[in-house]
């Protein structure tokens, strides 16, 4: 997978973007967690036709990128990065769904073409919401998040330890297949038995790195249990973040301002 | 194959993340009590291996498409299954983090998916069964092949059900069945080939590591028995208790159906494929027939497959007329909030750049 | 001198897969002292600086570091007086954070978080750090890498530091600041390495390995300009103890460089 | 002289992550020729190899080889005529046994197995390591490691050679072999090193890099006498000039050891 190669960069700009300093990164981790997973809830939860009451969602993804003043052309080279799955299986709504629903003069769009683009509309709310929530936060934090909130501590660790060697790593396979790359000749040299040998190398080496870390560790005390020593603390600033947000999801969720504010204008307007 | 959050329902998410949740405090809590520290660095680091070794393309023979290594079988041969779950579940966390590959409420489905189905089924019940504790090369070729084949089309059905039960998609089931087994049985053959060839070398190189890892033990027996049931119980209390959360709270008409028809007593397992496929056609239909139209007509859910068509074809029930008013007073109201959102933006901004 | 605080009697080693790399190693170390481990590949410089950090428990003789024997029962309170430094700094910075990593040590002694962050400024400090404090170790540069993992095992403050390689893969100027500080340490300091003119810097001491066993012990100026010796473990003179290929007649002269 | 072989004009590269590693660097080599390419960590080294080996294709500017421009379409050819050795010789030692991993390039031009045989005889018996063909590679000391990633892309018979820092971490003996053989060698070698005293032993000239940028080109023995210069890069003379006392008057001369 090129992705990850072309990828790592992006992660490492993520790093960057998380050491920034703004009122969106100074909130505690777990309240940022905590908001996001309502707002992916309640895009997702509205009917696959929707489209008109999920596009004040937006607002969110909006007003934290400001805030936190993430550049937006990352997050918009991110969403593309990752659409193809969404579109892959969204694309055949048209196909399979041809009913009318909508007529905008002469022009006759199907429930398909609706649905297809309320998914893609879902796609990039969710993912943009995460991402602002990664790029705001830092790994680090997040997995601190984590702990606090009662996710298992082995699992948590292993987040932590995977995240620091992804990096040593992806440069060990990177170089591997450079030299891999360097004595193959025209298509020759990806054979599976090549790709299967250059992956138990790196295996090996791999076993080999895990048993010096562990030998490391032990040197400083460790005893199967990381502890972390920084605190995470719940604000006024928080409360009013999560409780705000909470209130306004909740109202774009369930009062639907959108399609009564349109009915309302649209009825101002000669029919 | 990644689930994403736009494409599932918030019930198939909540129950998904539930049954994950719970299998991951499993496994954490088989490990603690396993009590090897050594394990810790080891599942870390071999979870960075994973995303490295996804780096390593190759050519898929025939085909000139390349696929990568998935993981979770390899992980359950070197770690075991639960430090093998738990370090799939982490690689799948980092990925819908940083990779936006999936989403946060797809994680759920994802672990499930990807980690689940390869650790807690496929490893114990299909390759320490093949391959026993010492196993010779032939073995462990047999065995990783069926492994994997069986662990990622388990993963590819249960994206179709899943994708299925969300009901964003309109895919018809069996379709989208089709698409999936097919297309996870190559990638499955060229996967186990490449498991069975590293667990080898690996084994070759240092036969210790495959002996230590084979010494664990697989999912024991009453632990598998009483796993299954908490999950099963724990995904009935979630989904019954989501579902009518929905259908009492929310706008409910998706999730009464999913509702309805969950309460229905399923299919009695079908002896020959005809009638299975028919009972899938059946179930099928229901989703897209509910789709097309408003909550009073939703009595007669049961129509036949038929269904499908004459909806596709649009000619007889004329249902989204009423509505398009609406629709079109939806995208302006819409397209007002935007432009709020944005003005919202932009005082933000210049409210800045004043400080 | 000072009484010895480091006793190594007799140790042998065999690995699991039958490979012996020690076969009966015996030395004394005193407080304050340095002592440089040379030898070839495969010598057994790493397996017994591993013994000495408590990663691996003799096999036979044994091992006394301040009084207290080597064994499984004392190995947590051993390691509180010794620390090692690893080859590789990238398997020794673990956490994601230079700060959690420093503090990694104290944090598991138990110690109050007030007394950690002390504990870690200061080791931060000693190698010129502080403003890494909240860097990712897999952004930092080489020479970095090695400041901070030397921080990360000053913290725990341990009488006998133990480094494998120091200087290797560092540019000749990082390697040059690396040698200034630990010349500045009054620990005691046990390094193995392939660096000989380090040793002249900083070692007055040096013990040759070969094949698992001790070949010679004793002043690093004699040691290191005793040619037949070095030659037998497969070493050679410091390069600055070699005649300088400019000057003397024997050496080639670089041809001149190609007109461009 | 020879016309060169090589010719990079006005190289520039940035990795993904923005990070300018090579501002316009420009060198030409002729056949036959010896240069080494020094600089700190993070210079630029590692990059303009890339670059030469066609891992890296230019941003901007140029690299030629052979009369061949390096581009996309010439790539697969390209790499016939150059053959890089890189720093870690796990990296490139990729098959289960030596001979395969030998073998592995002229199986990938698709020349028939007798003619493949043989060169892979004659690049193991070039290193003297032909009785290692049967080893599996990960059990090698760190010499023969180096010596059978030599092979490994002689057996191409490329020719331009490029090595990326080559010494590093061999013990003195291996490192003293490994320099006797790339003197016998009559390729044409571009060396990327922090090792001063090989590039005085083996390379006529030398290209200093500093930040992307070329500090100095020309004889080494003019460049590496030249401490002011050597500091600005980061650098430090060869450890065997710095204690002559004809090369270098202010050189720290290796204090007395303390005796015991
Ligand atoms: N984990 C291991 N398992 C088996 N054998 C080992 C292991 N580690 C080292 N050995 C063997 O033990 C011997 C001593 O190794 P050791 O690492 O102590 O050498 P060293 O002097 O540190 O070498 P180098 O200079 O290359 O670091 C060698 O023959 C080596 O192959
Ligand atoms: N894959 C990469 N992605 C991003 N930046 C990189 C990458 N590789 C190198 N760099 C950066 O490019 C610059 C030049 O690196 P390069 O590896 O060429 O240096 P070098 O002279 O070989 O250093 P060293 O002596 O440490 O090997 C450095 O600043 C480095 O951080
Ligand atoms: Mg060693
Ligand atoms: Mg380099």
């Amino acid at each position: 997978m090129a992705r990850i190669d072309s990828s790592l960069p992006d992660l490492s700009d993520l790093d960057g973007l998380a050491c920034r300093d703004s009122p969106i990164h100074r909130l505690d981790p777990r309240i940022k967690l905590l908001t996001t997973l309502l707002f992916i809830v309640c895009v997702v939860s509205f009917d696959k036709h929707q489209l008109s009451a999920l596009l004040p969602f937006a607002a969110y993804p909006v007003v934290l990128l400001i805030l936190a003043r993430l550049p937006p052309a990352w997050i918009l080279r991110k969403l593309l990065l990752a659409v193809p799955f969404a579109l892959c299986v969204g694309i055949f709504n048209p196909l399979f769904d041809r009913t009318t629903l909508l007529h905008i003069g002469s022009l006759e769009i199907s429930g398909g073409w609706v649905s297809f683009a309320s998914i893609m509309l879902r796609f990039a709310l969710t993912v943009s919401a995460a991402l602002i929530l990664v790029a705001s936060t830092g790994f680090d934090a997040l997995c601190l998040a984590l702990a606090r909130l009662g996710v298992p501590r082995p699992f948590v660790v292993q987040l932590l330890l995977l995240y620091r060697y992804l990096f040593v790593l992806v440069d060990e396979a990177l170089r591997l297949s450079r030299a891999r790359a360097q004595r193959s000749f025209a298509g020759r040299g990806m054979e599976l038995t090549v790709v299967a040998s250059l992956l138990a190398q790196l295996l090996l080496r791999t076993l080999d790195r895990a048993q010096r870390i562990y030998l490391a560790m032990q040197c400083r005390g460790f005893d199967g249990e990381v502890r972390l020593l920084r605190r995470l603390r719940i604000g006024a600033s928080d409360v009013l973040f999560l409780t705000g947000w909470t209130a306004i999801l909740l109202a774009l969720r369930f009062l639907a301002p959108a399609p009564t504010l349109g009915q309302a204008i649209g009825r101002l307007l000669p029919s | 194959m990644h689930m994403a959050d736009a494409l599932i329902s918030p019930l198939v998410g909540g129950v998904m993340w539930a049954a994950t949740a719970a299998i991951t405090a499993y496994s954490a809590r088989k490990l603690d009590a396993g009590g090897d520290d050594r394990v810790v660095p080891l599942m870390g680091v071999l979870g960075a291996f994973i995303f490295a070794a996804q780096m390593i393309n190759f050519s898929i023979p025939g085909t000139g498409s390349s696929g990568h290594l998935g993981g979770g079988m390899i992980l359950s041969i070197l770690l075991g299954p639960y430090a093998a779950f738990l370090t799939m579940a982490s690689v799948l966390t980092v990925q819908a983090l940083f990779f936006a590959d999936g989403g946060l409420l797809a994680l759920g489905c994802n672990i499930f998916n990807l980690a689940f189905f390869p650790c807690f089924v496929a490893y114990p019940l299909l390759y320490r069964t093949i391959a026993g504790a010492h196993a010779s090369e032939k073995r462990i070729l047999v065995a990783s092949l069926v492994a994997v084949i069986a662990g990622l089309q388990l993963g590819a059905l249960a994206v179709v059900l899943q994708t299925f039960f969300s009901g964003v998609s309109e895919l018809p089931f069996a379709t989208f069945l089709l698409l999936m087994l097919p297309i996870h049985l190559a990638i499955g053959i060229v996967e186990g080939l490449l498991t069975a060839a590293i667990v080898t070398v690996v084994g070759r190189a240092r036969p210790e590591v495959l002996a230590s890892a084979a010494a664990l033990p697989a999912t024991p027996r009453p632990g598998r028995g009483r796993l299954l049931a908490q999950l099963l119980l724990l995904t009935a209390v979630t989904g019954g208790l989501l579902s009518w959360f929905a259908s009492t709270r929310m706008d409910g008409l998706e999730w009464a159906i999913f509702h309805s028809s969950g309460k229905e007593a399923l299919p009695a397992p079908a002896t020959d494929a005809h009638a299975l496929a028919a009972t899938l056609q059946e179930r099928t239909a229901l989703l897209p027939d509910y789709a097309f139209r408003p909550a009073a007509e939703e009595g007669d859910a049961a129509e036949p497959a038929a269904e499908v068509a004459a909806a596709g074809s649009g000619k007889e029930k004329e249902w989204p007329d009423v509505s398009a008013g609406t629709s079109f007073a939806g995208l302006l109201g819409a397209t007002l909030s935007m432009l709020l959102a944005g003005l919202l933006g932009f005082a933000l901004l210049r409210l800045r750049q004043r400080r | 001198m000072t009484r010895p605080l480091v006793v190594v009697s007799d140790l042998r080693h065999a690995y699991a897969d039958g490979q012996t790399a020690l076969h009966g190693v015996s030395f004394q170390v005193g407080s304050g002292d340095r002592l440089a481990i040379v030898g070839a590949n495969g010598a057994g410089k790493s397996t017994t600086l591993l013994h000495l950090a408590g990663c691996l428990l003799p096999q036979a003789g044994s091992v006394r570091v301040a009084d207290l024997l080597l064994c499984r029962e004392n190995l947590s309170q051993l390691r509180r007086s010794v620390g090692m430094l690893f080859q590789n700094p990238d398997d020794q910075l673990f956490m994601p954070r230079v700060f959690d990593d420093v503090a990694f040590g104290p944090v598991n002694l138990g110690l109050p978080a007030d007394d950690v962050q002390q504990r870690v400024m200061h080791a931060l400090a000693v190698v010129g750090a502080t403003h890494l404090s909240h860097r990712q170790p897999h952004r930092l540069s080489g020479g970095e890498k090695r400041a901070v993992a030397i921080a990360s095992v000053l913290a725990l403050s341990p009488a006998v530091l133990l480094m494998d390689e120091p200087t290797s893969s560092l540019d000749p100027a990082s390697r040059r600041q690396l040698i200034e500080l630990l010349q500045t340490f009054e620990q005691t300091l046990i390094i193995a390495t392939h660096d000989l003119d380090m040793v002249l810097d900083l070692c007055p001491r040096t013990l040759v390995l070969g094949e698992g066993r001790i070949i010679a012990d004793g002043a690093s100026a004699v040691i290191l300009s005793d040619a037949a010796l070095l030659a037998a473990a497969r070493l050679e003179q410091p390069l600055r103890l070699q005649a300088c290929p400019v000057c003397s007649g024997a050496a080639r002269r670089p041809s001149p460089p190609p007109g461009r």
